[in-house]
């Protein structure tokens, strides 16, 4: 159709410009890691931030295991929050990585290559400080390793029909399950590593971690086989993991938990928090260290299509609680939903309608899609929409449950705040040293993908332009 | 391209990958391992005490009933301690000036009380009745172990949950009647078999090991005779496994 | 340190351009009848998979294996703690609530599954091994990056040094070295 | 006698240990199972003295012995704390210390019950006390005097072991002893004046017999020597309204059994009033009902302070207090009462209304009952003496004794005289004792200012407070559970008191008749078969050996000791004849804004201020606690502009205070309701900085009700802690109620559109096997009062921890128990100015299908198989998981280390070593008294026999004097719940939500006057 086709002329960028070789891959990512020269200032500037705040964590942590639960604003009937918003926040942001390296693989979508390898560090990363909070928010936190089954002097057991003992399954699976994918992603690009260093430690480092990896074409065959059917696992894992975090909820009998559309919702949640925290970090990194030919404008475009949807599919939730409310006659139900519009906590039920529902159908014009402070900000708006979401969930639907008598009010403490702001510490200061260590862009993929489009403009997601494909020929 | 490793190196890296997968369970294996050692549960140490008492010399030499110091084991959850006054009753007359009495004698005039090391002690959290175990016919070496063999006394079971859970899970395996007076209370039963052995009656197998206290696989016949006392003495087996039966 | 009595023959390495010359080169060398060859290259080539005859399904059969453990495991490991070992009446639930005991055995089953997957991929491929000959083939360091290299084992029955030498230069290689290896129990 | 090297051990170990406050820390330091060490450290501290008086001979031997005792007795109970596995930080260094010689009638281990005595006000009432190891455990109604106690009762146990008690005898600050103190006192006597002339002893209200007969020996030897009876909450109008009418004193007993209507003006005899426990069982065990038709009473009730009475109430008016007067004079004038003229009704009281009140009393001549309030005038209690006169309830219903507390008509009047002659400088010694004039006293008397002209002033009390901060000698006092005495109930009977330990905890306390006798009575005057010259007890069983004669005092004494009463000690009751001539005023001037002053709820006039059960208790009304707050109507708050917590300035006559807000709907409009006893200036750690001081305002022309006091805003705000936010039941099923002529068509007063669909089910459908004992509540809402002592009870029996005002601000309260309070409409229509209210105690329903239970991963909350839903603490982790999941919010957290008592160590002598001490991170909640079930299962089994019906008793059930709470095996068809179950108005909470709770309610049946619901 007419319209299509001048859309099609329009917006039909490549996903890989510039003279590109495999010489010219290798290089332009390699050589990030290789040398400082390479990393702006702004690289100390947030490996700072981060070590000024991850002892703010560790200190936090102290405090909270010394003094106990008591220093967070947690109450009856609050007896959740922060702690469990944290965790769910963060378990969010941890669903990108494996959402795109395993399911965009199984689609064969070719624009996965530039941004997978740094997304699954973001969800290692993420995972790991959404780990923390499930251990701490317990009363006795030395007593947790109680969760896991073995064999012990008292004869007790886990109860497995809690959520609680679902999750500890669910998360510690998906996190082994993240980092092998993560790590056997990684083993060819660490031989790259190992070859372009001339000699010193860090050869031998990459060495090691490279296991001897040569690229022999038997090893190939079967290492595609298996990451590819690890894709294929990690596509189940990745949806049952957030929907068994939704599940605390929805397998309680509370007004507001008690919701049988909370997997779907939980899930496409995470993707929503977790494409938005990717474009938060990609964005200006691209621009760090010019990487504008392998994250391209179509990449930005790709990824708010993606935000689009998932929002619109979380939009939808919202509504559907609604409908419920109204739907099921049930006068707590119904209690609930007034107390969202009308309640001590409505405002911040319509920052999250803004930021979850209204932002992000700015994504809907290409124009935008591709105009980068604009997405930068949905991305941002987006973060924080996600975790009003979860406060919305869980102190708004507690605080006001079934008798009257027993409602309350929550206030966050400092130590409710101190611990979030170490994580985010924590977590910025892994990224950048990945950053400075790891290869970000999967680098033998990138040549794949060259070759790819070289041999086959109309498979590739967008062809590249000529003269690049003929460079990457000779 | 030179090599960057030696021939050598293979064969470690794969021995230190290894070692590395099997470290945590190693370490989880030897921590159970401390938890149940002696080390730890203090089980068959004996303990030091102001006075060096031998419940063999008194329990089984002289055959002085447990019932005569321990006042309280078939009223009360706490079996009872001697008192400075009970001791006295007897070493006012014998060994009134043995060197090993004088702290006894001390209290005696002074009114401070001895303290006692603590040997037998049920572990935090653990609400234990001592009564209701001595009336339903357990013995007391089933937890204590041999006392009658004990100079320094020292504790003879670990008092770990699953411990306890063997008995309250299985109590037939553990209650018995004599099959000379079977006419006797359970109550009864316990003291006449501490009686019997201390008079040196042939005992059977089963007594024997009550008496040791340590556990003991019965013949099923033994196990059969179990759950007819079971069901007579109308032990509710399931209820006996209630967490709010100890822990309250 | 063991006295040193190498270096042994390996095999032969031709070094090629790009992806198109190895291919046909490997087409060559395998319709001229050598079984023990391997190819080396910076990224997957499915095309050197067909020209070289390589195919290995045993991978995915350990990995069904791994979850099929898995998933058992999990299901049984749970009902034997909650009906069997200590069963508790909990709000009235029956002791093998096998709806809540799904989520569990999912979990497991993809577990096994994926430790199979990595670990039986490197058992397979025979990772670690840091040392391997062709490291020391003069420009392998190539081999991780942009440059293809083909590779017949001296094991190959039809393999004679000069012969082979030659087929493979016949086949415009930048270049043709011999692999040497440095251990004796080779 | 002690060894001489011990003695010097001893002194040097006490010069270190000297100050107090040293002391204190190191209480607060020791935790867990090192209390044997911390006890020692206090028994050390004892020490001290008994060794500053070693410098006299013949003490110091005795004060070691007691000491000793007390070690004994605590050693062996800190020990089966232990075993009752208080937390232990390691195993390490544990000691068993037995006794040294065998207290005799003690099983270690099995608890002891004595009958003793609590008084209030001068009021006795018997109580029973468990005792574990020598340590007073619980302290519960004695069955003889009549069921359960009020929560004041329950709580005063805990001030025995008040680390903030003074222990010391003080002069001017400095350590002293008593024998100095005693010296002082004799050298004046001595020299000054043998006649006892201007030496003045104030006591507290006492109707103690041996006491006042004490007195009377004292007065033969010092004929001018003064004695004056004061306390802050006096009935003086109560008993001068006698006087009035009938020309005597005499005492007013209710018995509410039989009466079928009673009016209550002002009169909160369902709490607050001296034999409150008995009526308040009277007249709701007459409200009793069983099947769907209901012959019960009805209460009338005219109020100006909101209370417990008018809460409960079938018809309720708010009256201003000045109108009280005429109001009640026009009813008299209805009901034709002599000699009563004038009287007008308050224009919110509807004249028909009234009418409908009069003709109902004038139905039920002879089985009705008007009360009139302890604060109203002396004009309105004459008045309302003869309305019962005319209705023929004299005799029936109302009984007429003398009275029993010595002098309670003229408290004020007496303590006016004191302050005169101490400002005449005619007082030379005054003694006070167990009263707190300083703190209470009408402000305009100055008490503290003319106190300072006195010479030598001493000061006998349980701590160091406002009075004793301005006397000289500071003498610390025992608690009633520390020694003996006696005492009258309101209808004379004498109760008995022992002391619950051997001797007092802090030793060197001594009790009033000691000091009194030891000052005033020549050595030897009794023949002294004791180590310590007049100890109560001595005092106390010569007293009785008199009245009963030796030879039937052998024969009676024990028994009577047994149970905790002297029989046919009841006074007779008085012929009295009215003669009344009054004028009632007829114009209701506005009065302009009118104030009130009250006893505090729960820590009455201010003496239990230091008890944290008390403080942390919700008063039953607003669900405050920790605080005192002026309490005002929703009108006037809107009038003014006001919300909860804004702080205002009150100014009476020149003198102002400020404090917050808080609004009582259903409180009368333009008054301002104070509550007494807060803002208190001791050395408490509890106390400190709770509430304002309402004393500071009070005038000693009307101590009660005064007008003219102004308000106005400051613009300060004040945080409260209240426990219940939200009192509206939000048109929820919560509390049933209906009326009487419901019952008869809808017993189950279900409110249309409650569906009981019962919901799908993945599993099959009840895995319980229903055999054995199943445990089941019921809680009939139409007899509970909402006065709380159920709560207290709880605390006490299960070790529940006070966490202080900020922690219970957070929402962290951790009673297992609670007394919700709902208001709702009255007569159909919202009312914010007059409403219906409502109570409903929850506690852990123990549903069969729990909620909690499958959520935690751990499986630490399961249940058993007798249908109890069990909470192991040790188990728990603390996810929280299960308190999110319960509907009732009935989960406990120990958000902090509230478990041991770190600021606050003695109490955990108090800990009941058959309730493990929760530590911290763990969750809670009501176990049913699991501890008590199985204790009974125990003594069943070794007796081969079934629990009996009623032999498990639960806590809650215990202390509620009204019976609401049932409790037993619910497979028994015989036993008393299963009766209850099947009820009509049995219903359970939520029920929709198929958790099957096995705590059941029995709706609320009110029943309003037909003719007044017409209107």
């Amino acid at each position: 159709m007419a319209t299509e086709t001048k859309y099609e002329e329009k917006y039909n960028e490549p996903i890989l410009t510039g003279n590109q070789s495999h010489e010219v891959i290798t290089d332009r990512i390699g050589s990030i890691v290789l040398s400082q020269e390479k990393h702006p200032n702004i690289w100390w500037g947030f490996i700072a931030f981060g070590v000024m705040f991850t002892p703010v964590l560790v200190f936090s942590i102290a405090y909270l295991v010394y003094k106990g639960i008591g220093i967070w604003g947690n109450n009856q009937p609050v007896a959740w929050a922060c702690d469990i918003i944290n965790f769910v926040w963060w378990i969010g942001i941890g669903h990108a990585g494996t959402l795109i390296s395993a399911i965009l693989l199984l689609f064969r979508q070719q624009w996965r290559n530039s941004i997978n390898r740094f997304a699954e560090a973001m969800t290692i990363f993420a995972v790991m400080c959404a780990g923390l909070y499930p251990l701490l928010h317990t009363g006795r936190p030395w007593v947790d390793y109680w969760i896991f089954p073995y064999p012990n002097i008292l004869g007790m057991w886990p109860q497995f029909r809690s959520p609680l003992v679902w999750d500890v399954f669910a998360i510690s699976t998906y996190f082994t399950v993240s980092l092998l994918f993560w790590y056997i992603g990684l083993i060819p690009d660490f031989a790259t590593m190992r070859d372009k260093t001339k000699g010193g430690v860090a050869q031998k480092i990459y060495g090691v971690l490279a296991m001897g990896w040569r690229g022999s074409a038997r090893h190939w065959h079967r290492y595609e086989a298996s990451y590819l059917i690890l894709a294929g696992l990690s596509t189940p894992l990745v949806l049952s993991v957030h929907s068994i975090v939704s599940l605390d909820f929805a397998v309680s009998i509370l007004p507001g938990w008690n919701v049988t559309v909370f997997p779907p919702y939980f899930v496409a949640g995470a993707v929503f928090a977790g494409f938005a925290m990717v474009l938060l970090f990609m964005i200006p990194i691209r621009k760090w260290y010019h990487l504008e030919d392998y994250v391209t404008i179509r990449h930005i475009d790709w990824m708010s299509k993606v935000m689009l949807t998932t929002g619109l599919i979380v939009f939808y939730g919202y509504i559907l609680e609604m409908f419920y409310c109204w739907y099921s006659g049930n006068i707590y139900e119904i209690y609930l939903c007034i107390n969202r519009l009308s309640g001590p906590y409505a405002l911040s039920y319509y920052a999250l309608i803004f930021c979850n529902g209204i932002a992000p159908q700015i994504l809907w014009s290409p124009k935008m899609r591709r105009n980068i402070p604009v997405v930068f900000t949905v991305a941002i708006i987006i973060s924080i929409g996600m975790w009003l979401e979860r406060f919305v969930i869980i102190p708004v639907s507690l605080h006001r449950d079934f008798l009257p008598s027993s409602w309350g009010m929550y206030y966050p403490t400092f130590w409710d705040y101190s611990m979030f702001l170490g994580t985010m510490g924590f977590f910025t200061l892994l990224m950048f040293l990945f950053i400075r260590f790891v290869p970000m862009l999967n680098i033998f993929e990138m040549r794949d993908l060259l070759y790819k489009l070289n041999i086959d403009p109309s498979k590739g997601a967008g062809h590249t332009n000529v003269e690049s494909s003929k460079k990457g020929g000779n | 391209m030179a090599q960057i490793f030696r021939p050598s190196s293979n064969t470690v890296i794969r021995t230190v990958l290894f070692l590395v997968a099997s470290a945590p369970w190693a370490l989880g294996y030897l921590l159970s391992m401390y938890s149940r050692s002696p080390y730890n549960t203090k089980v068959g140490v004996p303990m030091d005490q102001p006075i060096p008492f031998s419940h063999r010399h008194h329990a089984y030499e002289l055959g002085i009933d447990c019932r005569n110091c321990h006042t309280s084991v078939e009223k009360s959850s706490f079996a009872g301690l001697p008192s400075t006054e009970t001791c006295m009753q007897c070493h006012s007359q014998i060994w009134t000036n043995s060197p090993l009495l004088e702290p006894l004698r001390k209290s005696y005039e002074t009114g401070v009380p001895i303290k006692w090391k603590v040997v037998n002690r049920v572990p935090d959290f653990v609400q234990f009745n001592h009564s209701i175990h001595v009336n339903r016919g357990i013995n007391c070496n089933q937890c204590h172990g041999p006392v009658q063999q004990m100079h320094l006394t020292w504790k003879g079971n670990s008092f770990e949950m699953k411990w306890c859970l063997n008995c309250h899970r299985e109590p037939e395996k553990f209650l018995y009647t004599a099959e000379t007076n079977s006419g006797l209370s359970p109550r009864e039963q316990v003291f006449n078999l501490y009686m019997k052995y201390q008079q040196g009656v042939p005992l059977t197998a089963k007594e024997r090991s009550l008496i040791r206290g340590y556990d003991y696989s019965p013949t099923s016949d033994e196990l059969n005779k179990g759950k007819t006392i079971v069901k007579k003495r109308g032990i509710e087996k399931d209820q006996l496994e209630d967490c709010s039966v100890c822990h309250y | 340190m063991e006295a040193k009595k190498g270096p042994y023959l390996y095999g032969l390495i031709a070094e090629f351009n790009n992806e198109h010359e190895v291919v046909e080169a490997a087409k060559k060398v395998k319709s001229a009848g050598y079984t023990k060859t391997d190819a080396f290259s910076p990224f997957p080539m499915h095309a050197i998979d067909h020209a070289l005859g390589i195919w290995d399904p045993r991978i995915k059969w350990f990995i069904f294996c791994g979850g099929l453990f898995g998933c058992i495991f999990g299901f049984s490991m749970q009902s034997y703690i909650s009906a069997i070992d200590y069963p508790l009446n909990v709000g009235g639930r029956p002791m093998i609530s096998w709806p809540q005991f799904i989520p569990v055995t999912f979990e497991c089953t993809i577990l096994g599954a994926a430790l199979t997957a990595v670990f039986g991929m490197m058992a397979l491929n025979g990772l670690p091994q840091l040392y391997h000959p062709v490291f020391s083939v003069p420009g392998f360091e190539r081999a991780s990056q942009d440059k293809f290299f083909l590779y017949i084992e001296s094991k190959d029955p039809k393999f004679q040094l000069e012969a082979t030498k030659k087929l493979l230069e016949e086949l415009g290689p930048n270049a043709v070295s011999i692999v040497e290896d440095m251990r004796d129990d080779h | 006698m002690l060894l001489d090297k011990d003695q010097d051990k001893m002194k040097t170990e006490n010069r270190e240990e000297f100050s107090l406050s040293m002391i204190r820390e190191k209480l607060a330091n020791s935790r867990g199972q090192k209390y044997w060490r911390s006890l020692n450290e206090i028994a050390e501290t004892e020490e001290f003295s008994s060794w500053v008086e070693a410098e006299f001979p013949n003490k110091s031997t005795i004060k070691q012995v007691d000491r000793r005792d007390f070690l004994r007795f605590m050693g062996a109970s800190i020990l089966m704390a232990s075993l009752g596995g208080c937390r232990s930080v390691f195993m390490e260094d544990q000691n068993f210390v037995p006794y040294v010689k065998n207290p005799e009638g003690l099983v270690p281990g099995n608890p002891l019950y004595y009958a003793s005595m609590h008084s209030l006000g001068g009021y006795a009432s018997g109580v029973l006390v468990r005792s574990d190891m020598g340590r007073p455990m619980k302290v519960d109604g004695n069955p003889v005097c009549g069921k359960g106690t009020n929560s004041v009762t329950q709580a005063s146990i805990l001030d025995m072991y008040d680390p903030d008690r003074s222990k010391q005898v003080l002069d001017r600050g400095v350590v002293s002893t008593w024998d100095f103190f005693f010296k002082a006192v004799k050298n004046y006597l001595e020299t000054s004046n043998k006649s006892g002339k201007g030496v003045r002893i104030l006591t507290d209200f006492t109707s103690s017999p041996s006491f006042i007969d004490l007195m009377s020996k004292i007065k033969k030897q010092y004929p001018h020597l003064e004695w004056i009876s004061y306390e802050p909450v006096s009935r003086d109008n109560v008993l001068q309204g006698s006087q009035l009418a009938y020309g005597q004193v005499v005492e007013t007993n209710y018995h509410l059994k039989h009466a079928k209507v009673v009016v209550s003006f002002d009169a909160d005899f369902l709490e607050s009033m001296p034999g409150a426990v008995k009526m308040s069982g009277d007249f709701m065990g007459a409200k009793k009902i069983r099947g769907n038709k209901a012959d019960t009473n009805r209460l009338y009730s005219f109020e100006c302070a909101p209370s417990l009475t008018g809460a409960n109430s079938d018809h309720k008016w708010p009256v201003v207090p000045s109108q009280m007067e005429s109001l009640i004079g026009y009813i008299a004038g209805l009901l034709g009462v002599p000699g009563v003229t004038g009287g007008a009704l308050p224009d919110n009281v509807e004249a028909n209304a009234v009418d409908a009140l009069v003709k109902d009393l004038l139905k039920n001549k002879g089985k009705s009952a008007l009360i009139a309030g302890d604060f109203l005038s002396a004009e309105c209690h004459a008045i309302v003496h003869g309305m019962n006169d005319v209705l023929q309830n004299v005799g029936s219903t109302v009984m007429y004794n003398k009275p029993v507390v010595h002098e309670a008509e003229k408290s004020y009047e007496s303590l006016q005289k004191l302050t005169h002659d101490m400002s005449n400088g005619m007082v030379d010694v005054l003694l006070i004792m167990g009263t707190n004039p300083v703190f209470t006293a009408p402000a305009d008397l100055n008490f503290s200012e003319q106190l300072k002209k006195v010479k030598l002033k001493a000061y006998l009390g349980i701590h160091e407070d406002e009075t004793s901060k301005c006397c000289d000698w500071v003498l610390p006092s025992t608690h009633y559970l520390e020694t003996w005495g006696d005492g009258r109930s309101s209808d004379g009977t004498v109760c008995l008191a022992q002391p619950l330990i051997s001797s007092p905890l802090y030793s060197s306390c001594k009790s009033k008749e000691s000091v009194l006798s030891r000052l005033f009575l020549p050595l030897g005057s009794m023949k002294s078969k004791f180590e310590e010259p007049f100890a109560s007890e001595e005092i106390v069983n010569n007293f009785w050996m008199e009245q009963l004669g030796s030879v039937s005092y052998q024969k009676n004494w024990k028994k009577s000791l047994e149970k905790g009463v002297v029989s046919g000690t009841s006074l007779p009751t008085v012929n009295v004849s009215l003669n009344l001539r009054l004028n009632v005023r007829t114009d209701l001037g506005d009065q302009g804004l009118e104030v009130m002053f009250r006893p505090d709820p729960t820590i009455y006039d201010g003496r239990y201020a230091n008890n944290g059960w008390l403080q942390e208790l919700p008063k039953p009304l607003t669900k405050l606690t920790w605080d005192n707050t002026v309490q005002v109507s929703a009108k006037l708050a809107e009038r003014e502009g006001l919300k909860p917590e804004d702080v205002v300035l009150l100014e009476l006559e020149g003198r102002s205070i400020e404090a917050p807000i808080w609004i009582v709907p259903g409180q009368p409009d333009n008054t301002v309701l104070l509550h007494l006893g807060y803002g208190r200036d001791m050395n408490g750690l509890v106390a400190e900085g709770a509430g304002f001081d309402a004393y500071k305002l009070r005038n000693s022309n009307d101590v009660w009700n005064a007008a003219g006091i102004k308000l106005s805003k400051t613009g300060k705000r004040y945080d409260l802690a209240s426990t219940q936010m939200h009192q509206n039941m939000e048109g929820r099923d919560l509390v049933r109620t209906g009326s009487v002529a419901e019952l008869s068509k809808n017993p189950s007063f279900e409110p249309e559109g409650v569906h009981h669909r019962k919901p799908m089910n993945l599993y099959p459908d009840n895995i319980f096997e229903d055999k054995g004992y199943q445990w089941a509540m019921v809680i009939d809402l139409n007899q509970c009062t909402g006065c709380g002592s159920c709560v207290t009870s709880c605390q006490v029996e299960n070790n529940i921890p006070v966490i202080g005002k900020d922690q219970t601000r957070r929402g962290r309260h951790m009673h297992w128990i609670r007394v919700d309070t709902y208001f709702g409409p009255r007569s159909g229509e919202a009312n914010l100015d007059n409403p219906s209210v409502h109570f409903q105690p929850i506690t852990c329903m123990h549903c069969e299908k729990a909620p909690c239970e499958p959520v935690c991963p751990v499986g630490a909350t399961n249940h058993s198989h007798e249908g109890l839903n069990q909470m192991v603490y040790n188990r728990c982790i603390g996810t929280r998981y299960c308190a999110n999941n319960c509907p009732y919010k009935v989960r406990k957290f120990n958000y902090l280390n509230f478990g041991d008592n770190v600021d606050y160590p003695t109490k955990n002598l108090l800990n009941n070593p058959r309730v493990t001490v929760r530590g911290r991170g763990v969750m809670e909640k009501c176990s049913f008294c699991v501890q008590r079930i199985n204790a009974a299962r125990i003594t069943a089994k070794k007796e081969n026999r079934k629990i009996r019906d009623g032999e498990i008793v639960v806590a809650c059930q215990e202390s509620c004097t009204t019976n609401a709470i049932y409790f037993g095996d619910k497979n028994d068809p015989n036993s008393e719940v299963s009766k209850m179950r099947k009820e009509p108005r049995n219903y359970v909470l939520l029920e929709e939500l198929n958790v099957r709770p096995r705590t059941s309610f029995l709706g609320r049946v009110r029943n309003p006057n037909p003719e007044i619901e017409a209107l």
